[in-house]
């Protein structure tokens, strides 16, 4: 039985808060997630218990500690339902995007290929193949959006043609939320011929993730937003494709040997793409924020976070002051505007009651033209929230005008 | 201090008209006029100032783009508060600015309406949104006299 | 005044160690360092009080943590003695050493042109200029070493020549752990236009950095091998160099602006290069690792390792089944192998006496056609040894067979 | 378990000697040849071998490279033991070999000189060590199959 009041006790920025008088409501998940005791733990134990690099058998430390590393791999694996060697430890789901944006894009796009994405991408899934696509003379398109900013599987269908060879597109934008079918996708655009990349960022700490069923080809995402700590995330790849790419980095660790006229072997995958001492704490944080989730479970998370939404939405739906852009997404993002307000003033106003949002275009810049508003207010919850923390950004909202924004600052 | 900057009333009023009536906000391709395009971090701020100066004079100011309040009515105030002065001129307004946003004793008569602005320093995540439009124009000075 | 037992007490692993009965004699500090409590301090601070995002100044808590990690590269600035904005944080040296590597290599280097670098380098400060030489169609060349492996300023003055557009040199080699001169190199390369990459990943543990006075372009280094936490390292870079070089990421955070065309505005250096969610802890906790080198300070640092290296080479020279590879060398580094016995078995049999030290060829493979040998034992000092610790290795060495070594798996 | 296996200093022997005359110890240009190289994380033991299969009779195996005592004498044996058995035959030993290391019963018989490692399970540093030969020859079984 899922009971927020206990789950709370486990995160220390919480308890804290429930401890103090003054408000802190923590509404900014998607940006970046607060992290349980056991997180924090498996980091202080890495440094109090082995502290020593991985990947060297000769010494016990050094094996232990490199044994937990790797083990992690296999949680991670079987979080997201992939094999083993197709989970790549990279610094960030950003990093990951650069990876596969690289390494398949020099491998595999030609002049006149055609990328395919949406407006609503962040800028690390969808930059890296501006690059791309400007080195080698390809296209980059977009899966027009519905008036409330949805991609359906009819205008994604509209959109493949034979000269798509990358999908790239978000499982969960982190603007507006939406869920989109990503197993029906994959299967479009692979009747094209196409490869597709998911941006799990949103995604993999709110939803089962299920690689094998979706057939997708590449998935990345961060840890940080998912409970564990900053500087790692995953780039997961199906095996053959990982194998036929380059890596981005080069370096220690990744290469079996070289030789002064510059002939390099790589190792296999997952290592190939591994070089240099990674952030070994960072990982084996990373399992403990999974076996977190996992203690918590997908049923109850998805369930808790909905009921949180709907509860949101139902209530801010009544206040004519506000704009909701995404009133019928299904995720824990509500992205809305106090109408003749700045997002940024609104922000700082939700502050100055304790509450933490996020202001801004969310580094989507290209989404604007579709909402038609430079920027917006956005809500991201976790299962941790609660009614009470609801409660008071709505009746912050409720009351909030241009005025008090601004007398703030005296 | 005069009373003016203890009556929050109309210190609001000065930045919501200028927030809501920016003055010199829009853009010139005239290519005698120096450009500075400021972007803060929190992507948000996204401002352009141009400014044309000559003979030692600035002969004209004007700025456009997404901001907040504070930055929009505080780059709207500078415009009207630099055009027409000398170089030396802006340059000492501008350094009297910093002064009242870092909560040091300044000159009233030389800071005019952005006196709206004199407790902003208090606020530490505004600092940049209330200093945004005085970076830039101290970027076209620069630019001018490095010509 | 330096003293060794109560500086142990800052590390958590030496403090426990201490009150073990099995001893744990840490001498692989070149692969990686332990940490102090005040770095782990800081990172778990992180996890307690912060847990946001940075670059966001939309409430408190996210504009206090991007102050302070502003604030760590004003530290990591005056340490190096850089400007605050030549500072970018990286994943890691690694990853600083692919970012210079591939940045300026993309837009600088030609056909023709030659890379100067030596045998003994990092693989990854060497592979990611292979890639630059194969696809540019230049040619890596090699500084000849001295018989011991050195280079010496004569040397490479002879190396140097008008082709040469980039040198790639670490500052002390992990391999043998000499200091070059780098001050005086990087005014002979400038000399014949060349810039200088410095690999500072082993000296800036050790020695006082100072990138103005050496005038050197770029500078690459961990905080793991510092005593702060993996996952985050720097590249120092000339401001305009900087400035002038494409960054290695795309993604949030690095840009101002796009938009659906594929235009692109960058910020400034050093942002432009920090694309996606950094190492937030990693840095705050680099930070902390600054401080506390600082606190014992680069001369008892540079005195205590250097007492303890004479130490245990004055010993170690008697052994005749001992081979030493760097006898001569000033760093906290010393090679070796005994005669006959595999580095890997007799890594194990150290290991057997509770003694870490790292058996191979140190990532830098081609070194190994220098010193005739496929690989080394490295033994790799701190501060924080003690003359007992040499003893102990010592005693291991002096006794040291194949049999015994081999008797370890029955 | 027979005295042999008790006896360190007679299973010292057997490593000493592979590990100083290693059998086998060669490559060839063969193109009839199958070879998996394998390269082991920690950087040292980097190994070659290769293996010659035909009417489903492994006819020659051999080897080359930088390795250890441990991986250089497993794989010696690991030559010897399987040269001149059918594929099922040398399947079966190094399926009985894997046993072993994992301390589980196994066919001493099957594995003649190779118990010298019956031991080495427990040092799970060494696991690699012990088994590079084995899962090499297991790789260059598996291409042969696959042709
Ligand atoms: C000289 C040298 N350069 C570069 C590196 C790479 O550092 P990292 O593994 O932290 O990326 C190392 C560490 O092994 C090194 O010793
Ligand atoms: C949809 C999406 N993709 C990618 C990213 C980049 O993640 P990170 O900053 O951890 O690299 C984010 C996070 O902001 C995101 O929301």
């Amino acid at each position: 039985m899922f009971e927020v009041n206990k789950v709370r006790q486990d995160f220390p920025l919480l308890k804290k808060a429930g401890e103090s008088s003054k408000p802190l409501i923590y509404l900014d998940n998607a940006a970046t997630t607060l992290k349980p005791q056991s997180v924090i733990d498996a980091v202080t134990r890495y440094y109090t218990d082995y502290s020593v690099n991985i990947h060297r058998g000769d010494y016990d430390l050094s094996y232990q500690v490199s044994d937990y590393y790797e083990k992690t791999r296999k949680t991670v694996a079987s979080f997201i339902q992939a094999d083993v060697n197709e989970v790549v430890f990279t610094a960030g789901a950003s990093a990951s995007l650069n990876l596969v944006a690289y390494g398949y894009g020099e491998k595999y796009i030609q002049e006149n290929d055609v990328i395919l994405s949406t407006e609503s991408e962040h800028a690390s899934s969808i930059l890296p193949w501006f690059r791309v696509a400007s080195q080698k003379k390809a296209s980059i398109e977009y899966v027009p959006l519905t008036e409330d900013g949805q991609i359906t599987i009819e205008n994604f269908k509209h959109a493949m043609h034979a000269k798509v060879k990358v999908v790239v597109i978000a499982h969960i934008s982190n603007v507006l939320g939406y869920v989109v079918p990503i197993k029906e996708l994959t299967e479009i655009a692979h009747s094209f011929g196409a490869i597709v990349i998911v941006d799990g960022a949103q995604s993999v700490p709110h939803i089962q993730t299920r690689v094998k069923d979706w057939d997708i080809d590449f998935l990345a995402f961060s840890a940080h937003k998912m409970y564990g700590p900053t500087g790692v995330g995953v780039l997961y790849g199906k095996y053959q494709l990982l194998d036929s790419i380059e890596p981005y980095y080069l370096g220690g660790g990744s290469n079996a040997r070289f030789d002064r006229c510059g002939n390099i072997t790589l190792k296999n995958p997952p290592y190939k793409f591994e070089a240099g001492t990674p952030a070994i704490e960072a990982v084996l944080g990373l399992k403990a924020a999974i076996e977190y989730i996992e203690s918590i479970g997908f049923d109850a998370i998805e369930k808790v976070e909905h009921e949180l939404r709907t509860y949101l939405i139902n209530h801010l739906k009544e206040f004519k002051h506000i704009k909701l852009y995404n009133p019928d997404a299904t995720s824990g993002i509500v992205t809305l505007n106090a109408i003749g307000i700045p997002s940024q003033d609104a922000a700082i106003y939700l502050n100055s009651k304790g509450i933490m949002v996020r202001a801004g275009n969310h580094c989507a810049k290209i989404l604007l033209d579709v909402l038609k508003t430079p920027d917006t207010i956005r809500i991201s919850l976790s299962f941790y929230n609660t009614k009470e923390e609801c409660d008071a950004i709505i009746e912050a909202l409720r009351e909030i005008t241009l005025e008090k924004c601004i007398d703030l600052i005296f | 201090m005069s009373d003016l900057m203890k009556d929050p009333l109309i210190l609001r009023q000065i930045i919501m008209d200028h927030y809501e009536y920016p003055r010199n906000h829009h853009l010139t391709e005239d290519e005698h006029y120096h450009k500075a395009h400021m972007a803060s971090e929190s992507c948000i701020d996204d401002i352009t100032v141009m400014a044309k100066i000559e003979d030692n004079i600035v002969k004209d100011v004007c700025f456009d783009g997404v901001a907040c309040t504070i930055s929009t009515a505080s780059t709207s105030i500078m415009t009207e508060l630099l055009i027409g002065k000398t170089v030396e001129e802006a340059e000492a307004i501008v350094k009297e600015y910093y002064k009242m946003i870092e909560l040091l004793p300044f000159d009233e008569e030389v800071l005019q309406e952005a006196i709206a602005f004199h407790q902003v320093g208090k606020q530490a995540n505004r600092i940049k949104c209330a200093t945004i439009g005085f970076k830039a124009i101290e970027e076209c000075i620069k630019e001018h006299k490095h010509e």
